[in-house]
């Protein structure tokens, strides 16, 4: 290493170091998503979700504690593991106490790993990580920690109430999964085989499978494969283009019944399927959005659209995200020792502003709320994605969808 | 160039010198003294993350160098062992039972043990030709590594890769490695070990036939030497130094991942190195430090960072296939002849000038960016520790005028900076 | 068996689409001896231009102009870029369009952002052509066939029967005694990479609707590219047409059939282990044909390398 | 004593056409031995198929004696035989030095040896230095090969071909393209550097061979058609008609 070229390094690190002068009355929450690369339409889109809640439901109101401020600092990950861990480093150092981060669970867990690694080896300046979006059940099962905390409903609990849907359906008598080849595409499908087996011994499962991630070009011989087992509805746990590409495939191939998702909306998605997808398309998620569930949503979604026209609300968890962590601040009277905020989040029940009660699972730190099934059309929605026209209605609801399911959660309580 | 011919080569006490390649000891001593003092410059353990990372980075693009720059071969799928050690070395961090004793500062060991031996599997094959046939095959078996990681769950761990906690063991010297600093010496260790030990292969017989089969391999076969096995040595030395950059990767993150194989990693690598410059050692230093501070600090000013790194890499090709270390180089000749200082002007008047263009033509990359991607409403931008409106005509005007401005200053003093150059190397041809 | 016939018509389209770009590349590199790594690059700018046409005149004429568009921009990028890089040898060309490739993404990720754009197929197309056991073939795919086969028979005539074809053919083998003829070399070069480039151009152009126009779909396409043209042997174009549908049919058939590595390992003889889900085998037990469709042709392309480093058409080493 | 190379019955084939057709030549130990012929005589295939670049189609090749098939050019170097190429083959991003010190490793002993330093060597240094007094390039000693002039660059040439202390030495064409004086030079330092080895060239220019070669081979068509003292072969009518009739053909 030579000499001009360490001091090139000193100076470039103190720019960046001095850049970030903490003030000293606002709350930071660190994003940590990909905002450059392929997912980077999503982060960003999630990003704005996070700025906005914090603003609207938080500052708006006159902050937390003594009129603190929340402040959401984001840093691109380039949904990388690798990435993750440095920018969390960045984080911490910063002095942020607050983790959130939701896309792609192999970077949730490598986050809650070393989140749980360095408040074990940092106990003066431990963080929490508030998880939005990645829901591999293990998270809240064999992996779980105390630090860590889930908003979004996991796989499993999905699966839980859309086989509540296809079990009520009489006129589904074979289903076809298929996924993405990774824990959670697995994840997906064991989860399917496990519910369907319980409530519908008499559905067959005509085909389960797995593709490579990201790798398929064209999805046409699943399609064939789909079609010729004569299927009458496909579960999938796919996202992004793997979705697009594999949902475009099958209808274009004369497949024609439901087409049961976790993913398929907004991020262009739902222009993409536009007339397509309509009668077809169904998705598991939290959060009602069409028709709005009461006239705070409905102001809220359109003070959004106002500030981000071409940003969609596909997360709306994010709301309870920023309302719960206020409410567990302000109930511990800190936000610098995350102790007692965790043991505040932990079993803290909840108004939903896009309806129902949510409740914070303690023994797994899982949130239990309504999980709904969605359909993809054009018909009466109120607020559509991607500007498209289209957008997704809630058909049925599954209130508190999983609220005693097992867990193998143990965790240590500090 | 000119010092070099005016040694008098007749005194054989002089040639011996001359010829000799003892290793320059002063910058070894400053580059070790810099890594001991650097994490206290540079307290917080964000900076030491990325020192770790950059670190770990140079190991690998060294290696890699032994490769592209010394052996001329050039590699579509190094990743691989780099990942592969890395694999290895989480998955005996794991085997506590079994490897209990194993102190952590000697894991970099197996790590490189285990990079070689897929080396030498794959170099068996690979290696038999140089060129397309050698870079094709490396991006195959790249290819094939980097998807069994999705496949081969057991060793691989899927897409969530596998992780472990390097406190396994008992403390080295009563060293736990809980602190990032412990690991920074750790790495900073292993990074002066390695880096001497390449240099030093660089000075053995094989690394100069490295260097003899990368001109000229037909010519190298008449020397005696099959220009195959000095391909399959160099390239399962430069496995080993990857393994070691990938246990490296293990203890400092604690978690690998199929990033960590695929070919984007290779891809970078490859930019790393390139950027440096291949044609001198401490080239792929100065490439893994400059795309280190790229990656992790730019990052966090601009989304398009990407971009921005896309456009120097590509300029870099285009215009100077030394890379930043050739650059540096050049300017040898005049600074022997002490004429560097008269170079320091006309420089700042040129470069300057380019550089301020640069700026503004970034800022107006930044600020089309924002008003086409930013929210409505949301016309406040920052830029340059400055806040303003993109939606108003002044900024444009401003940085519309700073980027023609500067190229103008970079343009009118180019000729002037072109004349210093040639007069400040001039004189060197006058002594010979 | 219908189920193969249907099969091999999508194989067919898979493997047409891919020789539309390898005939490209194979060109430009036994010309130039250049590995064109940005030329998946160029597929992608063809499907961008041809989305952002088609918005204000239609897909039709998308067609028609985004491909020209793409081989000025690949004349240009020869011209002002490669050449200059050039004199620095082959591995510099290389890494060069490598940086290429990742440029090209990033400013289409600055111009169009980072969604998919929802560019579709035009509405006359929009049906299907025929079903075959209750497998519908859309007309699009027809079209593709029909596009794609046009465009190797107009490759064809061009270079064995005109003059200009003559040339190239020639200046494939001796570029010196090509120039010292007094043909101008340079701007031939241009030219084949012109329309390699804008042959990659038209693929995208058509593949974009089916396959989707997003920032990764030249990195998805990228090697695979390369894969084939060394699999049917570098500079052969028949060797590209081979290896494609090759490529083509192969992931086709593996994706559309599950066989399993439990069946193969069991009549190779083998028996599972009881206890498998605590083996250090078990993943290569789980292995079924669709898993490793999309790394087949690496395999392929590996084994060629190593047993017939010159590929299946190949007349000279690569 | 067996002849430092003997060739019996060589033929060699590309596709249908028949370069080589039958070569039986057998130089002895210490001989200064030339091959000429016109142009397409198939001088330099012969000199391939020798030093294993190609493989022969017919016949054998032996190196003192030991049969040369299926040899791969670096182990035919192990066994003593070393040669120059007719367009100028050095290591041009090396050093002139490095250039003579890599061709000397192999034969030092050093083998793959990735242990010990080049330059700790006083023997290596010293065994390089000694070429480069011998081939004058001592004063460009440091400079990258690639930038010595036309005849630098083929004195260099010689001096890796001699380096290895192989004892049969082949030139093909060491004075092509060069002006009267270099070519004098050339010669000089051909007759220095050989001395007390086999010599085999292939030669054009006839002043060349005359002053080099204590015997000369005369390849027409792929056929030795004469082998003797120059004065000898200067005599050979059938040499004069084939050799000097195509030769008047070329000019």
């Amino acid at each position: 290493m030579r000499t001009s070229t360490t001091l090139g390094l000193a100076a470039a690190l103190t720019l960046t170091v001095s850049a970030f002068a903490a003030s000293a009355d606002t709350i930071k929450i660190a994003f940590i998503d990909p905002l450059s690369g392929p997912f980077a339409g999503t982060g960003v889109n999630g990003l704005h979700q996070y700025e906005f809640a914090a603003e609207e439901l938080v500052n708006k109101q006159g902050g937390v504690l003594d009129g603190d401020m929340f402040e959401i600092v984001a840093f691109d990950n380039k949904i990388s593991p690798k990435e993750s861990l440095i920018q969390l480093q960045v984080a911490i150092d910063q002095g942020i106490r607050y983790i959130a981060q939701g896309n792609s669970s192999g970077v949730a867990s490598a986050l809650t790993e070393a989140i749980e690694k360095h408040n074990r080896r940092n106990p003066d300046d431990r963080v929490l990580f508030l998880n939005y979006s990645a829901v591999d059940p293990a998270l809240t099962n064999d992996k779980c920690n105390f630090w860590h905390f889930r908003f979004d409903a996991n796989a499993d609990i999905k699966m839980d109430a859309l086989t509540d849907v296809i079990a009520g359906d009489d006129s589904i008598q074979k289903v076809y999964i298929i996924g993405q080849d990774y824990s959670f595409g697995k994840a997906v499908s064991s989860a399917a085989v496990r519910f369907l087996g319980e409530k519908r011994p008499d559905i067959e499962i005509v085909g389960n499978e797995l593709h490579p991630i990201g790798k398929v070009k064209d999805f046409t011989p699943y399609s064939r494969k789909i079609v010729a087992a004569e299927a009458d509805a496909i579960i999938t746990g796919n996202w992004g283009a793997d979705m697009l590409g594999l949902g475009k495939s099958v209808l274009e191939n004369g497949y024609e019944g439901p087409i049961f998702t976790y993913y398929a909306a907004a991020d262009g998605i739902t222009a993409a399927f536009g007339e397509t997808g309509e009668g077809s398309l169904r998705l598991v998620a939290e959060g009602q959005i069409n028709p709005p569930a009461n006239d705070r949503a409905a102001a809220y979604y359109e003070a959004f659209k106002a500030k981000y026209p071409d940003g969609n609300i596909s997360q709306a968890r994010i709301t309870n995200v920023i309302e719960m962590l206020a409410k567990a601040i302000n109930e511990a009277g800190t936000a610098t020792d995350v102790v007692p905020v965790a043991y505040a989040l932990a079993g803290m029940e909840h108004e939903n502003m896009w309806g129902g009660k949510v409740m914070m699972r303690e023994i797994d730190h899982q949130l239990i709320q309504d999980v709904h099934i969605h359909a993809h059309t054009g018909n009466d929605v109120t607020f559509d994605y991607d500007n498209s026209g289209f957008g997704i209605k809630v058909e049925e609801t599954v209130t508190m969808a999983a609220a005693d399911s097992a867990t193998t959660c143990e965790m240590d309580r500090p | 160039m000119s010092d070099q011919i005016t040694t008098d080569p007749t005194k054989p006490a002089q040639r011996m010198r001359a010829g000799s390649m003892v290793l320059p000891l002063t910058p070894w001593l400053i580059a070790a003294v810099a890594l001991l003092i650097l994490p206290f410059i540079f307290t917080n353990n964000s900076a030491i993350t990325i020192m770790n990372q950059m670190a770990i980075t140079i190991i690998f693009a060294l290696a890699y160098n032994m490769l592209l720059g010394q052996g001329g071969m050039l590699s579509f799928g190094h990743a691989v062992y780099a990942g592969v050690g890395g694999f290895a070395c989480m998955h005996i961090i794991n085997a506590t039972d079994f490897f209990a004793n194993l102190p952590l500062p000697l894991l970099p060991i197996f790590g490189g043990l285990f990079g070689m031996g897929l080396a030498t599997i794959v170099g068996s094959f690979s290696t038999r030709k140089a060129g397309t046939v050698f870079a094709m095959i490396s991006l195959g078996v790249g290819e094939l590594i980097a998807a069994c990681s999705v496949i081969i769950v057991a060793f691989f761990g899927g897409e969530e890769g596998i992780s472990g906690d390097r406190t396994y063991g008992l403390p080295f010297f009563g060293v736990e490695f809980l602190q990032q600093i412990e690991v920074y010496y750790l790495i900073a260790a292993w990074l002066m070990i390695s880096a001497v030990l390449m240099y030093l292969y660089s000075r053995t017989p094989m690394g100069r036939m490295a260097n003899a089969v990368r001109d000229n391999p037909e010519r190298a076969e008449f020397l005696g030497y099959s220009a195959r096995w000095v391909r399959f040595y160099s390239f399962v030395a430069s496995g080993f130094f990857a393994g070691i950059a990938g246990a490296l990767f293990a203890i400092n993150y604690e978690i690998l991942t199929e990033e960590n194989l695929n070919t984007t990693q290779s891809g970078i690598i490859l930019l790393v190195t390139f950027l440096g410059g291949v044609g001198f050692f401490f080239g792929p230093i100065i490439g893994a430090i400059v795309f280190t501070l790229v990656q992790t600090v730019l990052s966090l000013q601009t989304e398009l960072w990407a971009f921005y790194l896309g456009m120097i890499f590509v300029a870099t090709v285009m215009f100077f296939p030394g890379g930043l270390a050739g650059l540096i180089m050049m300017h040898v000749p005049a600074w022997r002849l002490g004429k560097l200082g008269h170079l320091a002007w006309p420089y700042l008047k040129t470069l300057g000038g380019g550089l301020i263009g640069c700026l503004g033509a970034a800022a107006l990359i930044e600020m089309i960016f924002h008003l086409r991607h930013a929210s409505i409403g949301d016309h406040e931008m920052t830029l340059f520790w400055t806040t303003f409106d993109s939606h108003t005509v002044l900024p444009w005007i401003i940085a519309g005028a700073v980027t023609v401005i500067g190229f103008a200053i970079c343009r009118a003093t180019a000729p002037a900076m072109v004349e210093a150059w040639n007069e400040a190397n001039a004189a060197s041809k006058v002594t010979t | 068996m219908d189920l193969i016939l249907v099969n091999l018509i999508d194989g067919l389209v898979t493997g047409l689409l891919l020789f539309m770009l390898s005939a490209g590349l194979t060109l430009i590199f036994s010309m130039m001896g250049v590995l064109n790594f940005a030329h998946a690059s160029f597929y992608m700018l063809g499907a961008y231009f041809a989305f952002q046409i088609s918005l204000a005149l239609g897909f039709w004429m998308g067609l028609l102009l985004a491909p020209l568009i793409v081989g000025v921009l690949g004349a240009g990028v020869e011209r002002y870029g490669l050449r200059r890089v050039h004199q620095y040898g082959h591995v510099p060309e290389l890494i060069f369009t490598f940086g290429l490739a990742l440029l090209i993404e990033e400013l289409v990720q600055f111009i169009w952002g980072k969604n998919q754009m929802p560019y579709a197929a035009p509405e006359i197309l929009q049906f299907t052509a025929f079903s075959i056991a209750g497998n519908s073939i859309p007309a699009y795919k027809i079209f593709m066939i029909f596009i794609s086969v046009a465009i190797f028979i107009g490759l064809l005539w061009v270079l064995t029967r005109t003059r200009v074809g003559m040339i190239i053919q020639a200046a494939l083998t001796y570029p010196k005694t090509v120039e010292a003829l007094g043909h101008n070399v340079p701007l031939i070069f241009m030219g084949v990479f012109g329309v390699g480039t804008a042959l990659a151009g038209v693929a995208g152009v058509i593949a974009g609707p089916v396959l989707g126009t997003f920032p990764g779909m030249a990195f998805v396409l990228g090697s695979i590219v390369f894969v084939t043209i060394v699999i049917g042997g570098l500079g052969s174009l028949w060797g590209a047409l081979v290896a494609s549908l090759m490529i083509g049919w192969i992931t086709t058939f593996s994706k559309a059939y599950n066989l399993r590595m439990e069946d193969l390992l069991t009549t190779l003889g083998f028996t599972k282990p009881e206890a498998i889900a605590d083996s250090p085998w078990r993943d290569l037990w789980s292995i079924t044909s669709p898993q490793i469709a999309d790394i087949l042709p690496y395999i392929l392309m590996v084994l060629i390398l190593i047993f017939r480093p010159y590929g299946l058409f190949g007349k000279r080493g690569v | 004593m067996t002849a430092a190379l003997e060739l019996a019955a060589l033929k060699k084939s590309f596709g249908k056409t028949e370069i080589i057709r039958g070569v039986g030549l057998s130089i002895g130990q210490g001989e200064r031995h030339a091959i000429i012929g016109p142009n397409g005589a198939g001088k330099s295939t012969l000199f391939n198929l020798i030093t294993g670049r190609f493989p022969q189609t017919e016949g054998t090749i032996r190196l003192h004696g030991q049969d040369l098939a299926g040899k791969a050019p670096f182990e035919i170097n192990r066994m003593g035989l070393s040669r120059s190429f007719q367009i100028t083959n050095i290591f041009p991003k090396m050093t002139v030095f490095e250039n003579v010190r890599c061709s000397l490793l192999w034969s030092m002993g050093y083998r793959y040896n990735f242990w010990s330093m080049v330059g700790r060597s006083r023997a290596l240094t010293e065994g390089a230095d000694a070429i480069l007094e011998q081939i004058n390039l001592t004063a460009r000693r440091d400079l990258p090969a690639g930038v010595l002039s036309y005849a630098e660059q083929r004195a260099l040439e010689i001096g890796i071909t001699i380096a290895g202390g192989a004892d049969v030495i082949m030139l093909d064409e060491p004075t092509a393209g060069m002006s009267h004086s270099e070519t004098d030079y050339i010669v000089d330092l051909i007759r220095t550097v050989t001395v007390g080895k086999t010599l085999v060239m292939v030669e054009h220019d006839m002043g060349v061979v005359f002053g080099l070669a204590d015997q000369i081979s005369v390849l027409v068509y792929g056929e030795i058609i004469a082998t003797g003292t120059p004065e000898a072969v200067r005599a050979n009518p059938r040499v004069q008609e084939a050799y000097l009739g195509t030769a008047l053909e070329d000019h």
